[in-house]
C-alpha cells in the first residue's frame, strides 16, 4: 500500500510539470514548423521581434487566467488596455504630467474599471460575463472619448520601455511581464489568496462553509485584472509609441484562448499562469511564423482556428490516460 | 546594405526581398492591391521577391507595428506600407530603417512632424482621400437644391482615411450651401450602416443625401433607403466591384476609384528603383477618378 | 432457477483495483443486500451492472442471456432501474419533471403534462413524498430530494422493470420513510422484483433482505440468506475484526456555557429560536425532514437571507457571530449536509480539501502555503481518521462517499474548532468508520467542545448526546436530558406541530 | 402542507410570465426614453426599420439560447452568418443556382459548421468554448475564402425576403422569425427534447445517470445553433441585398447578451426564448434611438454598457424576493 501511494505520488508530483510539458512540446513543434517553411525564422531578431510583442498579453493573460480560475471571466480586459494607454497618452501630452505618474495614473485606471467590474460582479451578484460585456462597451467608449477618437502620439520616451536593454536583449516590459508571470504563478500555488481564488472557483458554496468571505476575493481578481489591463495598455502605448483608441480590440478572446490552451478551466478551480504564459507564446509564435510565412489573411485564420482546436485537443489527449 | 539579410542587395545572384504591409487583407481594397502587387510579381519574377501580409483588423496599430518588427526580422531589403496609423508606425519603421532596409510609404501619409522628429525621409505615393471625396462630393450634391439636408457615414472614426474623406464630404457640403443634420459611424460596415439609415431615414423625413465614406456602407445606406421606399441620392468611395450594379441602377450616384492595384506597384517600383540606384524619390500623387453610371458606361 | 443477474469474475481497476473477481447471483423476486465498509467498491459494482462504468473483465447476466450495457440508457432499456448514491436529479426542472424524466409521457410531439403529473402523483404517494409535483427541486431538502431519487426509480413500468438497484436509499431519511420504502419494497419482490440494496444500515438490510453479500476490499466475502444471520457477523466479514463496542458514556460534567442563541431567525428559519450549548456538552437536534434542522445550523453559523436575533460564543471575549467567516474564525466548524455540493472541492487533491479551512490562521491573504507542510498535516489526518485513500495527492472525486464525509472531519480537525455543527455528518459512512467518528466526537467533547449535531437516526443521538432537542415546523416541540427521553418521546415530539398543521391543512396519508 | 403546495404551484407558474414581464417593462422604458427624446421615433418608419433589422440577430440568438440552455456557448456564430452569405452569394451569383436552392445550400453550410462544433465538442468532449472561438478564425477565414475577400452584390431578388409584405407591413423573414420564437420556446418548455437539454445544461452528470445520452443532444444544439446562424446569414444578405465577408463581426456577443438579458443562464439549465426576444428588441430599439439621436460613436458605447448593465441589475433585483 505504502509503495503504491508513493509510485502514485511521484506521478502526481510530475503531473504539473507534464501538463505543461504537453504544451511545451506543442510550442516546439510550432516552432520547428516554421523553422523549416520560412526562411529566415530561427534568427535573433524574430526572437526580439517576438519578445517585444509578448508583455501586453501576457499581462493581460495573467489577469484573465486569475479570473477564470475564481470561476468568472473578464470580457472588458480589450477595452480596459485602450482606455488605460488613452489615459497615459491624454495626461502625458496634453496635461504634461510626468511619465512616470501618467503610466501610473493610466495603470489605475484600468484598476477603476477593474473595481467596477468587480463590485457589480461579486457585491451585487450580477452575472460577471455580463457585467465585463457592459464595460467592453463602455470603456471603449470612455477610450474614444478621452483620445477624442484619434490616435495620439507620445513620442520616443516612452518607448525606452518597450525597447532591448543593451547588452540584454530584452526590454524592461517583458523583463516585468516575465516577474509578473512568476509572481502570479507562486501567488496562486503557494498563497492562501490563490488558494482560496481556486476554492471559489472549484465550489463556491464549499468555500463560503469552509469559512472563506467570497466577495471579496472574486471583487480583488477583477481587481487585479484591471490593473493588469491597466498595465497592458501602458505596454502597448509603449511599443507603438503612440495611445491608440482602437487598441486591443478583440483582445479578450486572445486571451482567453491562451489561458485554456495553457490548461486553465473556464468551469473555474483549474488553471496555471506558466501554461497561459505558454498559450502566449503559442499565439505570438503562430502570428509571426504565419506573417514570415506571408500567407493570406483567409488562410491566416484558418489555420490560427485549428491551431487553436489542436492544442485543446492535444490537451485532452493528455488529460485522459 | 543590410548587415543581418545575409543576401545583400548589391551584386549578387538572389533577387531583393520586398515585403508589402497592408492594412486589413480582408478589405476588397487592400485585396486588390495585394492581386495586383502578385501580378506584378509574377510578370517580374526575375526581378524581385514578394511578401505580402496585413492585419486583421484595420484598426490593429500593434499587430501592424509587429509585421514591420517580423518583416526587419526576417531580412527584406524593402518595405512598402500602407500605415494603419499616420504616427504610431513611425518608430517601426525607423528601426526598419536603421536595419538597411528600404520604406516606401503608400496610401496614408505619413505624420511629417513625426518623421522630423525621426530625421526620417521616408518617399509618399498615393492618391488624397480628401481631394477624392471632395470630388465625389461635389458630384453628388450637383444640381440639388439649396436647402437639401445631408447626412454623413464615416468609418472608424479614429482611422485617417475616414477623416479625410468626412473632411472633404464636409468641404463639398459647405460648398454647395447645404447642411449635415447628421454624421455617424458605420465603422466600414454594411451591416451597421443599414442599421443607422433606418435610423436616420425616420428621424429625417426630409433627407436627401447620404454621403458614405466606403462602398460598403454606401450599401447598406442603399438597401436600407430601397426598404423605406425613398429617394435619397448616395455616393460612395473605393469602387468596389459590388457597387456596380447600383451605379448602374442609380441606387448610388457616384464613387471614387484610387487605383488601388496599381498603388502597390508603384511603391515597388519606386523601392527597386532606390534600391538599385540609392536616390530617394520625391512624394508622387497617384490619380483619382470619379466613378459614376456615364464613365462605367463607358468602359 | 436462472437467477434474475448473475455476475461472474467481474473485475475492475482504477488506479488501484476496486473490485476483484465478483460474483454474485440475484433471484427473481429476492431482495438482495450488498454491505461493505466505504470504499469497498459497492457503488462501483452498481454502476457496472447499471450501465454507468464499463467492466475491466468479467460478465453479466440477465434472465440468463449475455447483458453488456454500454450507457446508462441501454441498461434502461433492458429494466434495470438505479437510485444513485449521489443523487441525479435535475435541479432546474420539476419534481415531476425529475421523476419520469426516463420516460417522460408524450402526446403527439410535446410532453402531455396532465399525465405527467398525474402518475408522478402516483409515485409522489408511494414513497409519501408531500410537496408540489411542480415546485422545482432545487427547492427540496436532501430528504424530500432522496424521495423524488427513489420516486423516480420506482417511474420505471412493473412490467418492464427486472431489477432495482438502490444504492443507499435512506441515507437522508428518518425511520418513518424508511420503513415505508421498506415496505414497499417487500411488496414489489412479492411481485417478483428483484432488488439490490445497499446500506451501512445492517440492521435494515437484515430485516428486509432475503440475501446479502459482503464486500470487503473488492471481493465478496460472504453470501447468506439474512435469516441466520445477526449485525455482528456482517461486522466481522465487513471488517475482518471485531469493533469496539459503542462504549458507554462517562457522563462527564459539563463546562461554562460556549454557544448561546438568542432569538435567531432568517427567512430560512422564520421562527426566532434560542438555546445554548456548554462546552463538554453534545446537543442533538432531532425532527421530521422538513423540520428545519440544517436551516438552523445555517442560521446559526451565519448564513442565510436577513438573519436577525444573535450567536453569541463565549469564550475569553464574547464574540457575535455574523458571517461563516468569523464563525470559523473563532473556532466553529460546520459540515453541512449536502457533501458534494456544499463540502467537496471537486477535482483538487486531499490535502487541499483538507487544509483549506486552517489557511486562515495563517495569517493574511499572502501569507505562504508550503506544499510540504501540507502533504505532513493532510496525510496525518487522513491516517488517524483511517480515510482510504491513496495518499494527500490524490483527487477527492476518486474517494468512496464514506471516505469523502471523512475527508470534511479531518478539514474541522486542522482547525482545531471547538463548536460543532453537524448536519447528518455520519451519512453514507459505514459501521465502522461512524463509531470512529462517534468515538471521535466524544473525544471532541471531552476535550471541552460544545457539539450541536443533527441526526436522522435516533439510535445515533441517543448514543451520543447529552442533551436532545426536538424541532417540529421550526419550532422547538420539546427539549430532553440524557436519561429523560425515550424513542417514542421524541417522535410524538417530532410529530407535534405536525399534526396540528395536518388538520387543517387535510392531507391524507 | 397541500395547500401550500397548491400555492407555491401557482407562484412558479406564473414567475415564467413575470419574469418576462420585468424585461418587457425595461423595453418599454427604454422606447418611451427614445420617444421623449429623439423627434421622430414613434413612428411608423421607425417601427418598420427595427422589425426590418431584427430577423437575423433573433434567429442567431435563439440558437445561441438554445446552446447556452444546454450548458455550452457558441462564440462562431458571427463568423458562421458571414460564411452562410457568402456561400449564398457565391452559388446564386457565381454559379448561377436558383435562389432557394442557393438559400438552402448557404443554411446547410452554417449547420455544417455547427456540425463540427458539435462533433469535436460533445463526442470528443474538447471544451466548446474553445472549439467555436477556432471556429470564429477558421469560419470567418472560410467566408473571405470564399467570397474571396469582396463584397458580393446579389441584387433585388434576395431583397424580397426582406421587404415588407404589403399590407402586412412585415417582411417574409420577420414572421419567419417570430414563428421560430414560438417553436422554439414551444420545443424548450413543452418537448422531450427541451427538457432533456434543461437537464444536461443543469447538471450532466445526473443527466447521464438518469439515462439521457448527453453527445447527441449537445451536438444538436450546436449543429441547430449553426443552422440558425446560417439562416441569420441568409437574412441578412436579404437585408442588404449583398453579402458581405465582414458581416457580423462581434455578433456573438450581441446575442449572448441578448439571451443574457433576457433571463438565460450562463452557467446552464434556464433559459427563455421569448425572453432572449425581449432581449433582441432591447438591443434593436438602442442602437435605432441612439442612432436616431445622432449621438457620438463614444457615447453610444458608454449607453450601450450601461443599459447592458441595467438590465441585468433589473433581472437580479427581480430574483430576489
Ligand atoms: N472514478 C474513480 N477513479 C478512481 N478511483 C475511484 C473512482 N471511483 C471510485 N474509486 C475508488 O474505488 C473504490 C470503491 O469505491 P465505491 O464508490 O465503489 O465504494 P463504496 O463501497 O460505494 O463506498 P461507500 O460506502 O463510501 O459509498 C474507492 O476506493 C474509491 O476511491
Ligand atoms: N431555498 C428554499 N426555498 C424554498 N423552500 C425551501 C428552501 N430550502 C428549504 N425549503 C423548504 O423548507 C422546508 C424545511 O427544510 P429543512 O432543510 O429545514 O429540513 P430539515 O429539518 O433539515 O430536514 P432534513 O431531514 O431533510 O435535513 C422544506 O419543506 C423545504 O421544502
Ligand atoms: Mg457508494
Ligand atoms: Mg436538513
Amino acid at each position: 500500500m505504502r509503495q503504491h501511494s508513493t509510485a502514485a505520488g511521484i506521478v502526481a508530483r510530475f503531473s504539473l510539470v507534464f501538463e505543461e510539458l504537453f504544451i511545451f512540446i506543442a510550442l516546439l513543434c510550432l516552432v520547428a514548423f516554421f523553422a523549416l517553411s520560412a526562411d529566415n525564422f530561427l534568427t535573433t531578431g524574430t526572437l526580439s521581434a517576438i519578445l517585444s510583442q509578448l508583455p501586453a498579453l501576457t499581462v493581460v493573460t495573467i489577469g484573465m487566467t486569475l479570473v477564470l480560475v475564481s470561476g468568472g471571466i473578464d470580457l472588458s480586459v480589450g477595452s480596459v488596455v485602450a482606455l488605460s494607454s488613452a489615459v497615459v497618452g491624454l495626461l502625458y501630452t496634453v496635461f504634461g504630467l510626468p511619465l512616470p505618474l501618467a503610466a501610473l495614473l493610466g495603470i489605475l485606471a484600468g484598476g477603476c474599471a477593474g473595481l467596477v467590474n468587480g463590485l457589480l460582479g461579486s457585491y451585487l451578484r450580477l452575472p460577471i460575463f455580463i457585467v465585463t460585456l457592459g464595460m467592453l462597451e463602455a470603456g471603449r467608449g470612455l477610450a474614444y472619448l478621452v483620445t477624442g477618437s484619434q490616435t495620439m502620439y507620445i513620442g520616443p520616451d516612452i518607448q525606452s520601455m518597450a525597447l532591448p536593454i543593451p547588452g540584454l536583449g530584452v526590454s524592461p516590459a517583458f523583463l516585468l511581464a516575465l516577474a509578473l508571470v512568476i509572481v502570479a504563478q507562486l501567488t496562486l500555488t503557494r498563497t492562501v489568496f490563490g488558494r482560496y481564488v481556486i476554492a471559489i472557483g472549484s465550489n463556491e458554496t464549499a468555500a463560503k462553509i469552509s469559512g472563506i468571505r467570497t466577495e471579496p476575493y472574486l471583487c480583488a481578481v477583477l481587481v487585479i485584472s484591471g490593473l493588469l489591463a491597466g498595465l497592458g495598455g501602458l505596454m502597448n502605448a509603449a511599443y507603438l509609441g503612440a495611445s491608440d483608441p482602437n487598441a486591443a480590440l478583440g483582445l479578450e478572446l486572445s486571451a482567453i484562448a491562451a489561458a485554456v490552451i495553457g490548461g486553465t478551466s473556464l468551469m473555474g478551480g483549474r488553471g496555471s499562469i506558466v501554461g497561459a504564459f505558454l498559450g502566449v507564446l503559442i499565439i505570438a509564435v503562430l502570428q509571426n511564423g504565419l506573417a514570415q510565412l506571408g500567407v493570406s489573411e483567409p488562410v491566416k485564420r484558418l489555420i490560427t482556428g485549428l491551431v487553436i482546436i489542436l492544442a485543446v485537443l492535444l490537451d485532452r489527449w493528455r488529460s485522459r490516460p | 546594405g543590410s548587415e543581418e539579410g545575409g543576401d545583400g542587395t548589391e551584386a549578387d545572384s538572389a533577387p531583393p526581398r520586398v515585403a508589402l504591409v497592408m492594412k486589413s487583407l480582408a478589405n476588397e481594397f487592400f485585396v486588390n492591391m495585394a492581386a495586383g502587387a502578385e501580378a506584378h510579381q509574377a510578370a517580374h519574377s526575375e526581378a524581385y521577391q514578394l511578401i505580402v501580409n496585413g492585419i486583421r483588423n484595420e484598426s490593429d496599430l500593434a499587430q501592424q507595428v509587429a509585421l514591420v518588427d517580423q518583416m526587419i526580422s526576417s531580412g527584406v531589403d524593402a518595405i512598402v506600407i500602407a500605415p494603419a496609423d499616420s504616427r504610431a508606425l513611425v518608430p517601426a519603421l525607423s528601426r526598419a530603417i536603421a536595419a538597411g532596409i528600404v520604406v516606401i510609404n503608400i496610401d496614408n501619409r505619413l505624420e511629417p512632424e513625426v518623421l522630423a522628429e525621426y530625421e526620417l525621409q521616408i518617399p509618399f505615393i498615393g492618391p488624397s482621400n480628401r481631394d477624392g471625396a471632395r470630388m465625389v462630393g461635389d458630384y453628388a450634391l450637383r444640381g440639388l437644391p439649396g436647402d437639401s439636408k445631408v447626412a454623413i457615414l464615416e468609418g472608424i472614426t479614429s482611422a485617417f482615411n475616414s477623416i479625410q474623406r468626412r473632411t472633404g464630404f464636409e468641404e463639398a457640403v459647405a460648398a454647395a450651401g447645404m447642411e449635415v443634420v447628421t454624421l455617424q459611424s458605420g465603422e466600414w460596415d454594411q451591416t451597421r450602416a443599414a442599421q443607422i439609415t433606418s435610423a436616420i431615414l425616420s428621424q429625417y423625413p426630409e433627407l436627401d443625401v447620404i454621403l458614405a465614406a466606403n462602398d460598403n456602407m454606401a450599401l447598406g445606406a442603399a438597401s436600407a433607403v430601397g426598404m423605406a421606399s425613398r429617394e435619397v441620392v448616395i455616393a460612395g468611395f473605393d469602387n468596389i466591384s459590388a457597387i456596380h450594379p447600383l451605379l448602374q441602377s442609380g441606387a448610388v450616384v457616384a464613387t471614387a476609384d484610387q487605383f488601388g492595384d496599381q498603388l502597390a506597384v508603384f511603391g515597388i517600383e519606386y523601392a527597386l528603383e532606390i534600391l538599385a540606384t540609392g536616390i530617394i524619390p520625391q512624394d508622387r500623387q497617384t490619380p483619382l477618378e470619379l466613378v459614376t453610371p456615364e464613365t462605367l458606361q463607358a468602359n | 432457477m436462472t437467477p434474475r443477474l448473475a455476475i461472474e469474475s467481474l473485475c475492475k481497476r482504477f488506479a488501484a483495483p476496486v473490485l476483484r473477481d465478483v460474483s454474485m447471483a440475484v433471484a427473481p423476486g429476492s431482495i438482495h443486500g450488498l454491505v461493505g465498509e466505504n470504499g469497498a467498491g459497492k457503488s462501483t459494482l452498481i454502476n457496472i451492472v447499471s450501465g454507468l462504468l464499463p467492466a475491466d473483465s468479467g460478465s453479466l447476466r440477465l434472465n440468463g442471456a449475455s447483458y453488456r450495457p454500454g450507457s446508462r440508457r441501454q441498461a434502461l432499456d433492458h429494466g434495470i432501474a438505479l437510485a444513485a448514491q449521489e443523487m441525479s436529479l435535475i435541479d432546474t426542472l420539476t419534481v415531476a419533471e425529475n421523476i419520469l424524466l426516463a420516460n417522460l409521457p408524450q402526446h403527439k410531439l410535446a410532453i402531455d403534462r396532465e399525465r405527467l403529473i398525474e402518475r408522478s402523483l402516483l409515485l409522489m404517494n408511494r414513497v409519501d413524498l408531500r410537496v408540489s409535483p411542480q415546485a422545482a427541486v432545487a427547492e427540496l431538502t436532501l430528504a424530500e430530494r432522496q424521495l423524488v431519487e427513489l420516486a423516480k426509480a420506482l417511474s420505471m413500468p412493473e412490467s418492464a422493470c427486472k431489477l432495482l438497484i438502490l444504492d443507499e436509499p435512506t441515507s437522508a431519511l428518518t425511520s418513518p420513510q424508511a420503513d415505508r420504502l421498506h415496505s414497499l419494497l417487500t411488496e414489489r419482490a412479492a411481485q417478483g422484483l428483484s432488488i439490490i440494496y445497499v446500506s451501512h444500515r445492517l440492521d435494515d438490510v437484515l430485516s428486509v433482505c432475503d440475501e446479502v453479500s459482503v464486500l470487503r476490499d473488492g471481493q465478496i466475502v460472504l453470501t447468506a440468506p439474512t435469516s441466520g444471520l445477526g449485525a455482528e457477523d456482517l461486522i466481522h466479514a465487513m471488517c475482518g475484526e471485531e469493533l469496539l463496542a459503542d462504549d458507554a458514556i462517562a457522563a462527564s460534567p459539563r463546562g461554562p456555557i460556549r454557544l448561546r442563541v438568542e432569538a435567531l431567525s432568517s427567512a430560512e428559519f422564520p421562527e426566532p429560536i434560542s438555546l445554548q450549548c456548554h462546552s463538554g456538552e453534545i446537543v442533538g437536534i432531532a425532527g421530521l425532514a422538513g423540520a428545519g434542522r440544517s436551516e438552523l445550523l445555517h442560521a446559526i453559523f451565519g448564513l442565510g437571507e436577513r438573519r436577525s436575533g444573535k450567536v453569541l460564543l463565549s469564550g475569553e471575549a464574547e464574540v457575535s457571530i455574523d458571517s461563516p467567516s468569523t464563525a470559523v474564525r473563532h473556532g466553529m466548524a460546520m459540515i453541512a449536509e449536502d457533501r458534494k455540493a456544499q463540502g467537496l472541492f471537486g477535482g483538487k487533491s486531499l490535502a487541499m480539501n483538507t487544509t483549506i479551512a486552517g489557511l486562515g490562521r495563517l495569517g493574511g491573504a499572502l501569507a505562504a502555503v508550503l506544499p510540504r507542510r501540507e502533504l505532513d498535516v493532510s496525510e496525518r489526518l487522513l491516517q488517524k481518521l483511517k480515510v482510504k485513500s491513496e495518499g494527500p495527492r490524490q483527487d477527492i472525486d476518486r474517494l468512496s462517499g464514506g471516505n469523502q464525509q471523512k475527508v470534511l472531519f479531518a478539514r474541522w480537525l486542522q482547525t482545531e474548532a471547538d463548536v460543532w455543527l453537524l448536519d447528518e455528518p455520519t451519512r453514507g459512512v459505514d459501521i465502522g468508520a461512524k463509531l470512529a467518528i462517534h468515538q471521535q466526537l466524544r473525544r471532541l467533547r471531552d476535550q471541552g467542545a460544545a457539539i450541536l449535531i443533527v441526526s436522522s437516526e435516533l439510535e445515533e443521538l441517543t448514543a451520543l448526546c447529552d442533551r436532545i432537542l426536538v424541532l417540529s415546523a421550526r419550532r422547538v416541540a420539546a427539549c430532553y436530558e440524557r436519561g429523560q427521553w425515550s424513542k417514542e418521546l421524541l417522535l410524538d415530539a417530532a410529530f407535534s406541530q405536525f399534526k396540528n398543521s395536518q388538520s387543517h391543512a387535510g392531507a391524507s396519508t
